[in-house]
């Protein structure tokens, strides 16, 4: 791995940037590993870096059924906090946020892991006590996260509207300073190619068709389109395929894959510092250091793969951003995409053993994951090479659903009255 | 010819002036003309700056294609729009704009240093740098590199105007008004069904506008549309998305055409089209050549010199050199000559060239110069002269011209077929992607389909200059300044596939979506990568086609439409009373009162003690309110809910709980039987569009056989709680047909009579406390019998309260309220309410999901109150509990405070809160860790007043 | 926005009359208390989720307000058929 | 008790039409009026011969059509609009459902050969296929309607109560 750094920025330069080597050579898969993790996102790459880095397991594959960081790795808003209520969920991203400040020095790929703040609005009373709550329980689980008056938060984000009679006015706001964003190709590939300079192969285009299980259950490799792969450990971090994989080792999941949409403005010059999520008014914006304002929509109502989603879904998203920001009606939508978000009946995810020995899992991050990405990639990698739990996703196992030990954040922020 | 405008063709009016400017300075350019052609007429050749490197850019295209000629027009401080491309911007009297991504000016531009210093930034660079030290990042890196990123501004001021927004249907859509989608269009009417056209363009015709030769033809076919009643023809508007099932997103730009003074209605509008079947005849778009030197200003594209000369009578030069692979080149040429335009040389990279052509331009006098390539494009702010060479090798000759056109083949637009996941096809012969097979009900015409004739071509992406690829500067994605060699670093870095491509050089990102860039990126990958173009795949075409204003997707839904405010039948009566509002689930609700100049802390505490002293009245009207009616009406209540509903006897209330399948409770009310088969339900404010449709659930797919029906009467009835020791004796005058008395009409009792006339089913409930009632009259009559109340309770002094009040009064006996006191993942256990749930009943929704381990486990949090040790100390509602407040950070919690009051009652405040194993807690002391202190409490019941009830059953 | 035929009105209506409720055919047991703890985490919780056809529950909420069964290609968005509630999964030999 | 600032008004405050609103839509003429005061009832049943022996009125039997005031909206649903004063019997004990609603909804007129261009801005349905005599639930961009086609160009809309100013400002809007 040629080190990145300016100084040898410099000098390529003068080299006509010759000496650049590839980030991940294209690899033939050996016929077994100690370790394949199914599926090339943020989550499944740093999972394999972390087990080659931290963890001393050197011989992993990484299989990918299309090209590594294609999935939702590459489709998010990249939003970044962790003022969770529940002390699983702080803990959970809190730990993710701590290794979010040094990444790119650790991978030597700027990240550029930028500390804008977080701030979500609230809109009525209702919203103010359950933020409140959250600032009090962050506070005591120390993770940052501040109350801000109207007029704080107008002026931590200027183009905000805190007129007294809007629709939803703004009463005030919760911010993280921690919280912010990153650049979300960067992480996938910054992870690869941190995992392939420790030896592990990332294999594109190879669809896994199966998992293989001996007489006792245990797994003993995958099927893939590119022949049989042994391996006593198999790491699922499949996102919206999760389900189907999970089949093939015979396990039902209690998961369901949605279309989550986003968009993006054409750029322009600095115009919004921070990040702003607002969930009565639905609303989720950021500027990108490129300029263009970053928008996530809502999820499609319906199971799909199509990645396809419906017009009424933007209609309603910009609707929704232009009542907040009146000044951006005459900005400009230049693209959208959609990613397919698997979602748990807690809307928390799932990083766990799995019933089947050998066959480890992490899914269900529903639209959060990819401020996760460290955090979970650690905590995989430990589950992995402990075949255990770590004390902080202990929380984030399958029993729940059939004990009723759910940890439902969005249940707890449910408006009723 | 003046200046560059030729002295007669185009279709512009030369009797019709118009005056505008650019960047401050003055011109002049007619009706018909767009800003780029008048800027052009007028010898302008900067138009902008590069993305990236901040390189002086020009026109490229006259279309959508158009990467660098980006303004932003200035239609008044609240309505500029940043981004816009010169060629699709209609002059009109007064246009205002200016240029973009520059400081100070267009033609010094400080952070072109960044070209000077190019080669540190190539594709990709920043990930390879700024890491150094780790806080500069955001201190200095990052806010750096936005600064010198974006394009235009934003506009910072409310926009005053409206957008409009519309569905229509039709049986064919047509999407593209040049030759072939007005045929399209002619033969669709003739079958009779209705028809839209719809194009981009001020004028329907296409690349026939820019053809004399099509003239008369395009004029024989507009004639015979204007005829066809059932065509719908929409211009300026464009055609931006594809979606499910023939549902075409397009918007229609209404008065940008048009002077700010004379723009009157809806800015944009948004067309919504359901069509039965979809033409797409949208053509397709020239490609440049990728050669070095081919971004100075004076290189376009040959569609856009011809468009120039023949639409709008300019010329692009003086002397125009054409570079070309493709014989459009060469018809543009001639077309050029024809109309008056110097047409210096023809440069072929091909080794041959048909017969017909070379003879043509010999015949119009044009040197022309086989087999060889541009090797050096000379000039910084224009274009001064080219240097050729045969084979793009060795020192060439230097020719001089004002205007390069570079004609590299076409690339037929398939953004809409895509977008409706028709299959594409490579093509050699266009060195394209083509229609394949369609899945909607959708077929490609004309260009866009392959179907037109544009001469045949070299497609080819092998630079025309043989040099070394790294000492090029050879540009494909113009706008975000990518250069071949910036693909070629990509590859060797390891990216194969084209998606990874494209993020890591951003070929194709810009506003233009690589309508140039695409293509020749996928030749220049596929070069590098030693694969044939078809095995490497496309990056997917997604909506929208060209850029949409936030404006025009946001449709209706402006300002005071954004969403409706749902208002009660009393909502004008308490604005009168200049009441405050709050927002609760979609409705607005009086929180209080103020008399005088009342906080709401005084307010409350006054609303409160004239409740419990005297008597209140509150609006109560936007509670749920559901009628189940039918024989089996008990039946359905008793498996929803967790308490018996079987032996309620007519006339009586009952409080409902009622939970999710998964055990936590969802919602809650009181409800009465008005007769055996009859019931009215009630539910929280916010939660009544979800229990009906729970309800319709279980009762459409779980228990069909049952006979009984829900209707929502929310919005039937409006109800008046009218509360306190004098409730009585404030409704008695006004009521008729129902005796009041305790020992007739008992507390959890319902009557149906009269109240000041009119029609009343009336409720003996108490939310407070106290005695009370809760009238619930039609809504018509709301507010007349609310007033008759309000004048009957003056005698005893009756106060009008809001929800903070009713707040209060229900905390102060420990009433809980669902989404406040419970948060979705509370069960009726824990929330003390044993006794509203069915001991006997085998089964009720949410009952099996109580028995699972975790649901009855220790350490689950309990509703309880809290007494805080000083008692004016006022709780923060949100507020951590802990048992010990001296152990570290991370302070393990064991519960929150969810309601928190100052109770006129008690003289004190009270709160309410969830707190693990609360129950076996109560008489101890919990504390309340808040920043700079530590606040004692004591657990108690959560019942702070009246706790026997004697005051309610008055 | 797909077009949703619903079985009732007999007719194409746009989506956004329609909410979507889940996969379908999966009945409430009879008698719950009978399941064991891992017997209703499935029928609480489990489900299906294919890439491919799936029978799913909507209902015309703001059209005829019933519920209906439907299936449909998850890949595509494509409605294969649609159905009343009560009727067997077309094709379906059970 | 959250001490917030206090809103004068939340929202800004829309109210009902009480006057015609006449113009044109897209060029074609219209007129937006309140619907006179009417009786309006919600019935129930699986047996249509049941509910229209209980009320002693034909009832119409396709789904999304109206006869006489009554409207088919679903299998087991049907909606009665009758002019102010008039009464429908009330049965007990029998397999259905009759709940008046007068006061849940207003009315509202459109006429004109506008009226379908001024429903349709915001109506998801091909309205040129909703011909007198029809009559269905749907939506008005996120609100629930009802609308009846009573007369070529002329529809009635059927709108809850607190959604009534919304849609009367979101129609009149294109009115010009």
């Amino acid at each position: 791995m040629k080190r990145f750094s300016g100084l040898n920025l410099f000098a390529e330069a003068f080299n006509g940037h010759k000496g650049w080597p590839e980030h991940w050579p294209d690899k033939a898969p050996k016929a077994a590993y100690d370790v394949i993790i199914i599926g090339a996102g943020g989550h499944g790459l740093g999972a394999a870096y972390y087990l080659a880095a931290k963890y001393g397991i050197t011989n992993v594959a990484v299989i990918e059924k299309g090209w590594l960081g294609g999935g939702n790795a590459g489709r998010n808003t990249t939003i970044i906090r962790s003022n969770y209520l529940y002390d699983e969920s702080a803990h959970l991203y809190d730990h993710a946020v701590k290794m979010w400040d040094g990444l790119s020095q650790e991978l030597n790929y700027n990240v550029m892991y930028s500390k804008r703040g977080v701030l979500m609005l609230a809109h009525n009373v209702h919203d103010i006590q359950s933020f409140k709550r959250h600032i009090h329980a962050n506070r005591l689980n120390g993770v940052d996260n501040e109350w801000l008056t109207a007029e704080q938060c107008k002026a931590y984000c200027p183009p905000l509207d805190i007129a007294a009679n809007a629709r939803h006015p703004v009463l005030g706001g919760a911010l993280q300073r921690r919280g912010g964003t990153a650049r979300h190709d960067s992480v996938a590939w910054g992870y690869a190619r941190g995992a392939v300079a420790r030896g592990v192969d990332i294999i594109q285009n190879c669809a896994v068709t199966g998992i293989r299980r001996g007489p006792d259950g245990a797994v003993l490799g995958v099927e893939t389109e590119k022949g049989f792969i042994g391996a006593k450990k198999i790491g699922v971090s499949a996102a919206g395929s999760t389900s189907l994989v999970m089949r093939m080792a015979g396990l039902d999941f209690p998961l369901e894959s949605y279309p989550l949409q986003a968009l993006v403005s054409e750029p322009v010059k600095p115009i919004f510092p921070c990040v702003v999520m607002s969930n009565t008014v639905h609303a989720y914006i950021s500027q990108s250091d490129k300029g263009e304002l970053v928008i996530g929509a809502g999820t499609d109502a319906y199971v799909s793969y199509s990645q396809r989603g419906a017009l009424h879904i933007i209609e309603h998203t910009l609707a929704a951003i232009c009542e907040i920001f009146p000044i951006f009606t005459r900005m400009r939508m230049l693209r959208t995409w959609g990613g397919i978000v698997d979602v748990t009946p807690d809307r928390s995810p799932i990083l766990a053993k799995t019933p089947v020995p050998g066959l480890y899992v992490n899914c269900g991050w529903g639209t959060g994951g990819f401020k996760a990405t460290p955090g979970a990639a650690d905590l995989l990698a430990h589950t992995i090479a402990h075949d255990a739990p770590h004390a902080i996703n202990a929380p984030f196992n399958l029993d729940r659903f059939r004990n009723g030990r759910l940890i439902d954040e969005a249940a707890a922020a449910a408006v009723a009255h | 010819m003046s200046g560059y405008r030729l002295s007669t063709g185009g279709r512009i009016d030369r009797s019709r002036p118009l005056a505008f400017s650019f960047d401050g300075q003055g011109y002049q350019g007619f009706a018909g003309d767009s800003l780029a052609s008048a800027l052009v007429a007028s010898g302008v050749t900067l138009f902008g700056r590069s993305f990236k490197y901040h390189r002086p850019r020009g026109l490229v295209g006259m279309g959508p294609e158009e990467p660098n000629a980006l303004v932003s027009v200035d239609r008044g401080p609240a309505r500029i729009t940043p981004n816009l491309r010169a060629p699709q911007v209609a002059l009109h009297e007064g246009l205002m704009a200016k240029s973009q991504n520059r400081w100070p000016s267009l033609k010094f531009d400080v952070a072109a240093l960044n070209d000077v210093f190019g080669a540190l930034f190539p594709a990709g660079f920043y990930n390879k740098t700024f890491m150094w030290p780790r806080s500069a990042w955001e201190h200095l890196y990052e806010p750096v590199i936005r600064q010198l990123a974006g394009l235009g501004d934003s506009p910072v001021a409310r926009d005053p105007d409206h957008y409009d927004a519309t569905y229509a249907h039709c049986d064919v859509l047509v999407v593209g008004g040049g030759m072939a989608g007005i045929a399209a269009a002619l033969d669709a009417a003739a079958q009779g069904g209705r028809v839209f056209l719809i194009d981009e363009q001020d004028e329907l015709g296409g690349g026939a506008l820019s053809d004399l030769a099509q003239w008369a033809d395009l004029n024989a076919l507009k004639d015979r549309l204007a005829a066809a009643a059932n065509v719908t023809v929409l211009t300026r508007t464009v055609a931006f998305g594809y979606y499910h099932q023939n549902f075409i997103g397009a918007t229609q730009y209404l008065t940008d055409h048009l002077a700010p003074a004379q723009a009157d209605g809806p800015r944009e509008r948004l067309w919504r089209i359901r069509a039965g079947e979809v033409v797409l005849a949208q053509g397709a778009i020239e490609r440049p050549l990728v050669f070095h030197g081919n971004d100075v200003p004076g290189v376009m594209l040959a569609s856009a010199g011809r468009t120039l000369a023949l639409r709008y009578g300019v010329a692009v030069g003086q002397a125009v050199v054409v570079m070309a692979a493709h014989d459009s080149g060469w018809r543009d040429a001639l077309a050029l000559a024809q109309a008056g335009v110097t047409v210096a040389a023809i440069i072929d990279v091909r080794g041959v060239v048909s017969a017909d052509l070379a003879d043509a331009a010999r015949i119009a006098g044009i040197a022309v110069h086989i087999g060889s390539a541009i090797t050096a494009v000379h000039g910084r702010h224009a274009v001064k002269g080219v240097t050729f060479a045969a084979g793009g090798t060795g020192r060439g000759a230097r020719l001089a011209c004002d205007a390069v056109l570079m004609a590299g083949g076409w690339t037929p637009s398939v953004h809409l077929w895509s977008h409706a996941k028709g299959s594409l096809v490579w093509n050699d012969a266009w060195g394209a992607y083509l229609p394949g097979t369609a899945i909607e009900n959708c077929r490609a015409v004309g260009a866009c389909a392959g179907a037109w004739d544009m001469g045949t071509g070299a497609i080819t992406a092998v630079l025309p200059n043989r040099r070394d690829v790294r000492a090029q500067k050879a540009f494909v994605d113009f706008q975000n300044d990518v250069k071949a060699r910036d693909i070629h670093l990509a590859v060797q870095e390891g990216m194969r596939s084209i998606e990874h491509i494209k993020r890591y050089t951003t070929n194709g990102m810009a506003t233009d979506q690589g309508k140039t860039s695409n293509l020749n990126g996928l030749q220049i990958a596929s070069a590098a990568l030693g694969r044939p173009v078809a095995e490497i795949g496309l990056t997917t075409f997604r909506p929208p086609y060209s850029p949409q204003t936030f404006g025009a997707l946001m449709g209706h839904h402006k300002d005071a439409l954004f969403q409706p405010v749902r208002k009660s039948p009393i909502d004008d009566w308490a604005r009168e009373q200049r009441a405050v509002f709050e927002n609760v689930s979609n409705w607005r609700r009086a929180r209080y009162f103020p008399v005088g100049g009342e906080d709401m802390e005084a307010a409350v505490l006054r609303e409160c003690a004239a409740v419990r002293n005297a008597v209140g009245m509150f609006d109560a009207s936007t509670l749920g309110k559901i009628e189940v009616v039918g024989p089996d009406a008990a039946e359905f209540l008793n498996r929803m809910y967790t308490n018996p509903w079987k032996g309620l006897a007519p006339g009586r209330c009952r409080y409902g709980l009622l939970l999710r399948e998964d055990g936590f409770i969802m919602d809650d009310g009181v409800s009465a039987r008005m007769a055996d088969d009859r019931f009215h339900l009630t539910t929280t404010t916010g939660g009544a569009a979800r229990v009906l449709g729970m309800m319709e659930d279980y009762l459409q797919t779980e228990w069909a056989d049952l006979d009984v029906w829900l209707t929502s009467t929310t919005e039937q009835w409006a109800v008046i709680a009218v509360q306190g020791p004098r409730a009585r004796d404030v409704i008695a005058p006004l009521v008729s047909g129902i005796d009041l008395s305790a020992e007739a009409f008992p507390h959890m009792a319902v009557r149906e009579g009269t109240i000041a006339g009119v029609p009343t089913r009336l409720f003996r409930v108490s939310f407070t406390g106290e005695l009370g009632f809760e009238i619930n009259v039609p809504a018509s009559a709301g507010r007349a019998v609310w007033e008759a109340i309000h004048t009957a309770g003056h005698a005893f002094g009756i106060v009008p309260y809001g929800t903070e009040t009713m707040h209060v009064l229900r905390a102060e006996k420990g009433f809980i309220i669902v989404g406040q006191d419970t948060d979705g993942t509370m069960t009726p256990f824990d929330m003390g309410l044993d006794w509203a749930v069915g001991k006997k009943k085998p089964d009720f929704v949410g009952k099996r999901s109580l028995a699972r381990p975790d649901m009855s486990a220790p350490g689950r949090k309990q509703f309880i109150g809290l007494l805080t040790e000083d008692a004016q100390e006022l709780l923060e509602e949100g507020a951590q509990v802990v048992a010990d407040p001296d152990l570290p950070i991370p302070m393990p919690m064991i519960g929150h405070v969810t309601s928190s009051y100052r109770s006129a009652a008690l003289g004190r405040t009270v709160a309410l809160a969830v707190i693990a194993d609360g129950r076996a807690r109560i008489g101890q002391t919990i504390f309340v860790p808040m920043p700079g202190k530590v606040i004692r409490a004591t657990v108690t019941e959560p019942m702070f007043y009246d706790a026997q009830g004697s005051r309610l059953n008055a | 926005m797909i077009l949703i035929h619903c079985p009732y009105c007999e007719e194409d209506r746009p989506e956004v009359e329609f909410t979507y409720g889940g996969e379908a055919h999966i009945a409430r047991p009879a008698d719950p208390a009978a399941l064991n703890d891992r017997e209703w985490e499935t029928y609480l919780y489990i489900r299906r989720n294919p890439r491919g056809p799936h029978a799913e529950r909507w209902r015309h909420a703001h059209g005829c307000a019933r519920f209906f069964n439907a299936v449909r290609d998850t890949v595509t968005d494509r409605f294969e058929v649609t159905y009343k509630t009560g009727e067997a999964r077309p094709g379906d030999a059970k | 008790m959250l001490e917030i600032a206090p809103l004068a008004v939340a929202g800004i405050d829309l109210t009902l039409g009480t006057t015609p609103v006449s113009g044109t839509v897209y060029g074609h003429s219209v007129t937006l009026s309140p619907a006179a005061p009417m009786v309006r009832w919600s019935l129930r049943a699986k047996d249509a011969g049941v509910l229209s022996a209980a009320i002693g009125r034909a009832l119409p039997d396709a789904i999304g059509t109206h006869h006489d005031g009554i409207a088919r909206l679903g299998p087991d649903e049907w909606y009665a609009l009758l002019p102010e004063g008039s009464t429908l019997p009330v049965v007990a004990g029998q397999p259905l459902s009759q709940v008046e609603v007068t006061a849940r909804a207003v009315g509202l007129t459109l006429t004109g050969p506008g009226a379908a261009a001024a429903l349709g801005r915001g109506c998801p349905l091909d309205l040129a296929r909703l011909t007198p005599g029809r009559a269905t639930r749907t939506v008005f961009e996120t609100v629930e309607i009802q609308i009846w086609a009573l007369a070529p160009e002329t529809f009635h809309v059927e709108v809850w109560r607190s959604f009534a100013p919304w849609l009367w400002h979101a129609l009149a809007e294109a009115i010009v």
